[in-house]
C-alpha cells in the first residue's frame, strides 16, 4: 500500500512498512515474536514465515482471544497470545462493592463456571468471617457445581466439536445444557449468573420440584453422554485429529502451573475436590478420571468421564441431602428470614442494614481455592475491617492454562492449534476479568 | 429406445431452447438444495430450520439471494482488481457449463436429446471444468490481499492435485466396462446389466469420497474451513460475489451427483414408462445430496496432511488397483 | 394540529400515507425523532424520503430483514447465550437468522454480546466497518447497551458511542427468547426503513475501511494502530510487532460530543464530494 | 497448610540460610503467610522449592496487592502448593512506593516458576510493579499504551454518573 495514494489527511497518520516493522520502542517483529531456540532458528529463517493474526475476532477463539501465529506452510513455529479484549475491571469493582454485592460482579468473571467463582469468594468471605455453612448449605452448593461442572464442559465439548467440523455435536449438547439451565433457572430465577450462593450458605433453598427434576436429568444425562461417545468415539476423522495431538509432559504442565482436566489427563491425578475439604467432598464417592498420554484425546475423554462422575455426585446429593437450613443463622451476615420481617422490629433493622451496608469483615486475607471445571478457582481476598474487600483477586484457571497453548501447538498444524485451544477450553472472561 | 449416437445433434433452436430449460431447472434446484441443506440440518440437529418465510419457509432462499444482490459491492485495497472481479464469475462458469453434459434421458422422439450436449470426450469435459473452477478459487482467494484467503486458495490447490487423479481413475473402470466416454451411453449400458454401483463399488467409494473434496463439502471442506480461516478464499467477498461461490458449491454439488447418478446408478433408467427417466435421474440427484448433507451434518472436517495422506496413499492406489482388477476382468470376459 | 393516539399506533411505515393527514402524523413522528432539526421543506423532503415508494424497495427490504446472517462475534456471557439463540429450543433459524458467518463482510447483523472494553471498542468498530451495507448492529445484554454494571475504567460505557447500534436488548444476560424478538424487532425496522436515514445522519453509513470521508482524528476511535481483526491485511508483510505496540485509539468522547467533532472537522475540510447512495456502490 | 510452629521453622530455617529473608509469619484462619524481604524473593522461593523437606514445587497464584494507607504500600503475594503433601504457604512480599513517579521493583520468579509469566504480567499492568528479570514485561490486560495503574487504591474507579432526568442538565453536553 502506497502511502502517497491515498487522501491526503492520512498522510499522519499511514505507516510506511519500515515504521510498521519497527514499533515506538524500537522492537523488532522478531524480537516481539519472542528468542527461545526454536524461535531464533525461525528468525533466521524469517522470509519462510507467515505472521497470521487470529482474533481477536476469529470463530474459533472461544471469545475475543488474539493469537500471533507465525505459520511455516501449515506449521506453527510460534505462537503468542494477546489478551485482554475483554477485561472487565471487575477486580477493581468488587472493591467499590459490598462483600454481598460483589457476588455477581465475580461469577461474571468466568461465565460458564459461575457457581465455581461464587463458592471461591464465598468460601474466602466465609474463612475471614470464621463462619461454617450447615451441611444442607453445603450439599446444595456441591449440587450445583457439579451441575454446573457438567454445563461447562457441554458447552467446551460442543464449540470444540464444531471447531473440528462435526457441527451437529453443538446442538447436542445445548440441548443438555438447556435442561440444566432449567434446573439453575428453577432453584435461582436465573439461566446465567444466579447469585445462588450467599456467604454463609446459598440464597435459597430448593424449590418442590427440583428433587425430582434433578433425578430426571441424572437418569438422561448417562444416556447422552453414551450418544456422544457413539458420534464421537468411534469416528476415523475425529480420532486422528485427536489422537498424539497437542502433548505436553505432566512435568512441564505442573511447572506452567497448569490445573483441572488438562493436568489430569497428562496423567497426575490432582484433583482439589479430593484433597481440600472445604466442602464435604469426602461424604460422596466419585472417581477423578486421569489421562495417559496427555493428547487432546484424553483431554475429550477425562471430561466425559468427569461428566458421569459429576452425575455420580449429583444422585449421591439428591439423594441424601440433609435437612435444615439452607443457611448459617448468624444474624450479623445473613439476612434474616422472610417472614420475620413482618413480626420483628429487629429483623426489618437487620435487614435494612445489612442491604444498605452490607456486614463488616474482620481484617485480614485468605485464599480460597475450588475445583471448578478449568482447574483451580481461587479467591484472594483482603478486608480491611469495612464492609467492603479491599482487594479481591481470582486466580483464575483459563488464565494460567493459557500459557500451555504455545507448547501444545508449536511444531503442530493450523487446524491443531484449534483443536489444541478448544480443548484447552479457555473462557475469555475468566482470563481478562 | 435408440442409443444416440455420439456427434448426434439436434436443430440449432432446438439446442438453445434445450440449454435455456436445463439451465433454468438448475438453476431452480440450486435455491431448493440450499432450503433442502437447512431443513435437513435442522432435523438432524433436533430442530426445524427455515419455517417463516413464505410458505414452509419456501421462500428463505428467494430472501438471501435478494438480500445478497442488493449488498454494497466492494473491493478491498489490497484487493488485485479485475482476477478478484472475475474469479466468483469462472466459478459459477464453470460449474454450469459441466452441467451441459448431465444426462437425464436419451434422445426423445428421435430429435431432442434430454442433456445439454453429447461430447465424445463426455467425462473428460466434466474434469476439464472441473480443473477451471478451481481457479476461481485459487485466483479469489490469492487476489484477495488476505491471508486468510491466500491460505484457503493454497489448499484449494493442494486439494484440487490429490483428489482429480484418484477421480479421475475411479470413473476408469466404468469406462472400460461401458466402453465409451459419453454419459449417455454409459448410462444407457447400465440399463442392459446392472448398474455400475454393484461391480464398481470400491470406484463408486472412491468417486464420492474425491467428490466431496472436489466440492469442498465437508468433511473436506478445508479451503473455507471456517474455524482455522475464517472464511478461507472467500473471506473478502461479500454480497453476491459470496453468493457466486456459494451458489457454485450447491452447482458443483449437482454436477458430481449427476455425474455418479449416470455413471453409477443407472442414470435416467428406473421402473416405469419412459417419461419418468428424467424424474429418476433428479430422484438419484437428490439422494445423492442428501448425502452430501448427512455428511456434513456427521463427520468432523480432515486435518490438511490427513487430507493429503488420504489422497495420495489411500485413494489413489486403491483406485489404480480397482482400474487393474476391472481391466484384467474386461479382458477375460 | 391535533392528532390522535389511535392513529398513531395504527401506522407501520410499510405502508403508503393514506392521506394528507396521515403524512402529517408522519412528519410530526419524524421530527419527534429529530428533535426540531429539520423544519418546513427540509422536514418535508425527509419524511416523503422515508417513505416506502417502489415495490422493488418493499421486495428489497423484505429480502433483507428474512435473511440477517449475524457475524460470528461473541464478547462475554452473553455470546454462550448468543450461541444457545441457533440451539435446538430456540431456533432462531426459523426466521433465516442462523446462518452465522466468519467473515464480517458477508454478515448483516452484529450481535455485540458482552462487555466491550476500551481495549477491544476500535476492533469492534473495526468489524462494524468490514461488514458491508445495509449492515446492523444488536446490542445484546446490559453491558453493551449501557456499560450495565461494569462502571469502571475498563468498560465503555455503552457501544453507542463508537456504533449505530439499531436495537438494544436488555438482559444480564438476555435469555435467548429476549435475543430472538430483538431480532424480530430488527426485522421489522428493516421492512419498514430500507434506506437507514439516521445512519446518513450520523455518517454511519458506507464506513468501509479505508473509504472514510472524514478527517482521520476526528472519529470517536481512531483509524491509526487500531487492532486488526480477523487478520486482514492490507499490505505486504505487515508485522504483528507494529499491531501490539502502535498506539490504539480510545473512545473517549460520548455520542454527542464524538458528533460535534467530526462535525467541527467536517468544516474545517469538507468531505470530498457527495457520498454515493448507500448500498449501491461500485468498486469498478 | 504447615501449623503455626512448622511455619516459625520455615522461617528459622531460611533464614539460616539466607539472613534477613523472612521478616515475619503470620498464621490467620488456618493460613500460613511467611513475609518475604523483597530484595531476597528468588532466594526464598528456590529454597521453598528445591529443599526436598518442603518441596513446595507448585505456584497457584501471583498477585499484588496494594495497602494503601499502610506504610510499605505494595504487595505481592506468591500462593505455593506442595501437591503430595496438599501444604499451601503464603509468601508475601511488601514493598514500599518509591514514590514520585518511581514504580516498586521486584525480581521476577519466572525462571524458578514458569507460571509467574502471565500472573507478573499482570501484577505490572495493573499495580505498576516492575519484575526485574521478567523475559517480556509489558502490559497484559490493558491497551499497551494506557497510562496509570488501574488496580491500585488511589486510582479512581471510573466509569461515568448514571444520568437521570433531574441530574442531565448538569452532565456537560449531554442535552443540547
Amino acid at each position: 500500500m502506497n502511502p502517497t495514494t491515498r487522501a491526503p489527511d492520512y498522510a499522519d497518520t499511514v505507516r510506511t512498512p519500515e515504521e510498521l516493522g519497527r514499533d515506538a520502542i524500537g522492537r523488532t517483529e522478531a524480537q516481539v515474536i519472542g528468542t527461545s531456540p526454536i524461535e531464533r532458528t525461525a528468525i533466521e529463517r524469517e522470509e519462510e514465515l507467515f505472521t497470521i493474526n487470529m482474533g481477536p475476532h476469529h470463530p474459533a477463539t472461544h471469545g475475543v482471544l488474539r493469537l500471533l501465529v507465525s505459520l511455516e506452510g501449515e506449521v506453527v513455529r510460534d505462537l503468542k497470545p494477546v489478551m485482554g479484549y475483554v477485561h472487565t475491571g471487575i477486580e477493581k469493582s468488587c472493591e467499590d462493592k459490598s462483600y454481598w454485592k460483589a457476588i455477581p460482579f465475580i461469577e461474571r468473571m468466568d461465565y460458564l463456571a459461575y457457581y465455581s467463582n461464587m463458592a471461591a469468594f464465598c468460601g474466602a468471605a466465609e474463612t475471614l468471617l470464621d463462619l461454617e455453612i450447615p451441611p444442607r448449605a453445603a450439599w446444595l452448593r456441591i449440587l450445583h457445581l457439579e451441575l454446573n461442572r457438567i454445563h461447562s464442559h457441554l458447552v467446551g465439548l460442543g464449540t470444540s466439536a464444531l471447531d473440528l467440523g462435526a457441527i451437529s455435536m453443538f446442538w447436542y449438547c445445548f440441548r443438555e445444557r438447556d435442561t440444566i439451565l432449567d434446573l439453575f433457572e428453577m432453584s435461582s430465577g436465573q439461566r446465567m449468573h444466579t447469585r445462588y450462593f450467599q456467604v454463609g450458605g446459598v440464597a435459597e433453598d430448593i424449590p418442590v420440584g427440583f428433587a425430582r427434576k434433578v433425578r430426571e436429568f441424572c437418569a438422561l444425562m448417562p444416556g447422552r453422554i453414551a450418544e456422544y461417545e457413539a458420534l464421537l468415539d468411534h469416528n476415523e476423522i475425529f480420532l486422528q485429529r485427536m489422537k498424539d495431538v497437542g502433548i505436553v509432559p505432566r512435568e512441564r504442565l505442573l511447572e506452567l502451573g497448569v490445573t483441572g482436566p488438562l493436568l489430569r489427563a497428562a496423567g497426575e491425578p490432582w484433583d482439589l475436590r479430593k484433597v481440600e475439604h472445604a466442602l464435604p467432598y469426602a461424604d460422596f464417592e466419585f472417581d477423578v478420571p486421569i489421562g495417559t498420554v496427555g493428547d487432546n484425546w484424553d483431554r475429550y475423554r477425562v471430561r466425559l468421564a468427569e461428566m458421569r462422575e459429576s452425575v455420580r455426585i449429583i444422585e449421591q446429593a439428591v439423594d441424601g441431602l440433609p435437612e435444615g437450613s439452607w443457611i448459617a443463622d448468624e444474624r450479623h451476615v445473613v439476612l434474616p428470614p422472610r417472614h420475620e420481617l413482618a413480626t420483628s422490629m429487629e429483623a426489618l433493622i437487620q435487614h435494612f442494614k445489612l442491604v444498605t451496608e452490607g456486614f463488616r469483615v474482620p481484617p485480614g486475607e485468605a485464599y480460597f481455592p475450588v475445583e471448578g471445571p478449568r482447574g483451580e478457582y481461587g479467591v484472594f481476598l483482603v478486608a480491611d475491617g469495612s464492609a467492603k474487600p479491599a482487594r479481591v483477586h481470582m486466580r483464575d484457571p483459563s488464565f494460567v492454562n493459557l500459557q500451555a497453548l504455545r507448547e501444545m501447538c508449536v511444531g503442530g498444524y493450523v487446524a491443531d492449534l484449534i483443536a489444541n485451544l478448544a480443548m484447552l477450553d479457555p473462557i475469555l472472561g475468566g482470563i481478562d476479568r | 429406445m435408440v442409443a444416440a449416437d455420439v456427434g448426434f445433434a439436434e436443430a440449432s433452436w432446438i439446442m438453445v431452447v434445450k440449454s435455456l430449460v436445463i439451465f433454468a431447472v438448475i438453476l431452480g434446484l440450486v435455491p431448493m438444495i440450499l432450503l433442502l441443506e437447512r431443513k435437513l440440518l435442522g432435523r438432524f440437529q433436533a430442530r426445524y430450520g427455515p419455517n417463516r418465510v413464505g410458505p414452509k419457509g419456501l421462500l428463505q432462499p428467494l430472501a438471501d439471494v435478494v438480500k445478497l444482490l442488493s449488498k454494497e459491492a466492494y473491493k478491498p485495497d489490497a484487493a488485485v482488481p479485475i482476477l478478484w472481479a472475475i474469479a466468483p464469475a469462472l466459478v459459477i462458469l464453470s460449474a454450469t457449463a459441466t452441467l451441459a453434459i448431465i444426462p437425464f434421458g436419451d434422445v426423445a422422439d428421435g430429435n431432442v436429446g434430454l442433456y445439454g450436449i453429447d461430447v465424445s470426450i463426455g467425462i473428460l469435459y466434466a474434469f476439464a471444468f472441473g480443473s477451471i473452477s478451481f481457479y476461481g478459487l485459487l485466483l479469489g482467494g490469492w487476489s484477495s490481499g488476505s491471508k486468510y484467503s491466500f491460505m484457503g486458495a493454497m489448499r484449494s490447490a493442494a486439494q484440487l492435485i490429490s483428489y482429480e487423479i484418484s477421480m479421475g481413475l475411479a470413473l476408469l473402470g466404468v469406462i472400460m466396462m461401458a466402453g465409451s466416454l459419453s454419459l449417455v451411453d454409459i448410462a444407457n449400458a447400465q440399463a442392459d446389466t446392472i448398474w455400475y454401483v454393484i461391480p464398481q463399488f470400491v470406484g463408486f467409494l472412491i468417486f464420492m469420497v474425491a467428490g466431496f473434496a472436489e466440492t469442498n463439502r465437508p468433511p473436506f471442506d478445508l479451503p473455507e474451513a471456517d474455524a482455522e480461516l475464517v472464511a478461507g478464499y472467500n473471506t473478502e467477498y461479500g454480497g453476491m460475489r459470496f453468493g457466486s461461490y456459494f451458489m457454485a458449491e450447491y452447482m458443483e454439488m449437482v454436477v458430481v451427483s449427476g455425474i455418479a447418478a449416470a455413471m453409477f446408478l443407472g442414470g435416467w433408467h428406473g421402473p416405469g414408462p419412459d417419461w419418468l427417466g428424467p424424474i429418476w435421474m433428479l430422484a438419484k440427484i437428490m439422494v445423492l445430496i442428501c448425502l452430501f448433507i448427512w455428511v456434513r451434518a456427521t463427520l468432523p472436517r480432515l486435518r490438511y496432511d490427513q487430507l493429503m495422506s488420504l489422497g495420495w496413499k489411500v485413494l489413489l492406489p486403491l483406485a489404480t488397483l480397482n482400474v487393474l482388477v476391472t481391466a484384467v476382468l474386461v479382458v477375460v470376459t | 394540529m391535533e392528532v390522535e393516539r389511535t392513529k398513531l399506533r395504527g401506522l407501520s411505515p410499510l405502508d403508503r400515507p393514506r392521506s394528507p393527514a396521515e403524512l402529517r402524523v408522519r412528519q410530526l413522528r419524524a421530527r419527534d425523532m429529530l428533535r426540531g432539526d429539520l423544519e418546513g421543506a427540509d422536514l418535508d423532503e425527509y419524511v416523503e424520503s422515508r417513505v416506502l415508494t417502489t415495490t422493488l424497495e418493499r421486495a428489497q427490504s423484505w429480502a433483507r430483514g428474512n435473511s440477517l446472517f449475524p457475524a460470528t462475534f461473541g464478547l462475554a456471557c452473553c455470546a454462550i447465550e448468543m450461541m444457545s439463540m441457533v440451539s435446538a429450543r430456540y431456533d432462531t433459524s426459523r426466521f433465516g437468522a442462523e446462518v452465522f458467518r466468519a467473515s464480517p463482510r458477508q454478515a448483516d447483523m452484529l450481535i455485540l454480546s458482552g462487555r466491550v472494553s476500551i481495549k477491544m471498542a476500535p476492533v469492534v468498530r473495526r468489524i462494524y466497518d468490514q461488514m458491508l451495507e445495509p449492515k446492523w448492529v444488536l446490542s445484546m445484554g446490559a453491558c453493551s447497551s449501557s456499560g450495565g454494571m461494569f462502571a469502571n475504567y475498563a468498560v465503555v460505557q455503552g457501544a453507542d458511542k463508537f456504533l449505530p447500534v439499531d436495537i438494544h436488548i436488555p438482559g444480564c444476560p438476555p435469555r435467548p427468547e429476549a435475543l430472538i424478538y430483538g431480532i424480530l424487532k430488527l426485522q421489522r425496522k428493516v421492512f419498514g426503513d430500507p434506506d437507514l436515514g439516521w445512519r446518513e445522519r450520523y455518517r454511519a453509513g458506507g464506513t468501509e475501511e479505508g473509504r472514510r470521508p472524514w478527517k482521520a482524528g476526528a472519529l470517536p476511535v481512531e483509524r491509526v494502530g487500531s487492532a486488526p481483526a480477523a487478520g486482514i491485511v492490507t499490505g505486504h508483510g505487515q508485522p504483528g510487532a507494529a499491531q501490539l505496540d502502535a498506539p490504539v485509539g480510545h473512545p473517549q468522547l460520548t455520542g454527542h460530543e464524538a458528533r460535534d467533532a467530526y462535525e467541527e472537522a467536517e468544516e474545517d475540510e469538507p468531505a470530498a464530494g457527495p457520498r454515493p447512495a448507500v448500498g449501491w456502490r461500485d468498486d469498478a | 497448610m504447615p501449623d503455626a510452629p512448622g511455619l516459625e521453622l520455615i522461617a528459622h530455617e531460611i533464614n539460616s540460610r539466607h539472613e534477613g529473608a523472612i521478616v515475619g509469619t503470620a498464621f490467620e484462619h488456618g493460613q500460613a503467610v511467611l513475609l518475604a524481604d523483597p530484595g531476597l524473593i528468588r532466594e526464598t522461593l528456590g529454597f521453598l522449592r528445591d529443599e526436598p523437606a518442603h518441596a513446595y514445587r507448585f505456584l497457584a497464584s501471583v498477585h499484588g496487592a496494594d495497602y494503601l494507607p499502610a506504610a510499605p504500600r505494595f504487595a505481592v503475594h506468591y500462593e505455593l502448593l506442595n501437591m503430595p503433601r496438599v501444604e499451601r504457604l503464603r509468601v508475601k512480599a511488601l514493598l514500599a512506593d518509591p514514590g514520585d513517579d518511581g514504580l516498586p521493583e521486584l525480581d521476577s520468579v519466572v525462571d524458578l516458576f514458569p507460571t509467574a509469566d502471565f500472573q507478573e504480567r499482570e501484577a505490572h499492568d495493573f499495580f505498576g510493579i516492575v519484575f526485574r528479570g521478567h523475559p517480556d514485561l509489558r502490559r497484559i490486560l490493558m491497551p499497551e499504551d494506557y497510562v496509570g495503574w488501574p488496580q491500585r487504591r488511589d486510582f479512581p474507579i471510573g466509569g461515568e454518573p448514571v444520568i437521570f432526568t433531574a441530574t442531565e442538565d448538569t452532565v456537560p453536553g449531554w442535552t443540547r
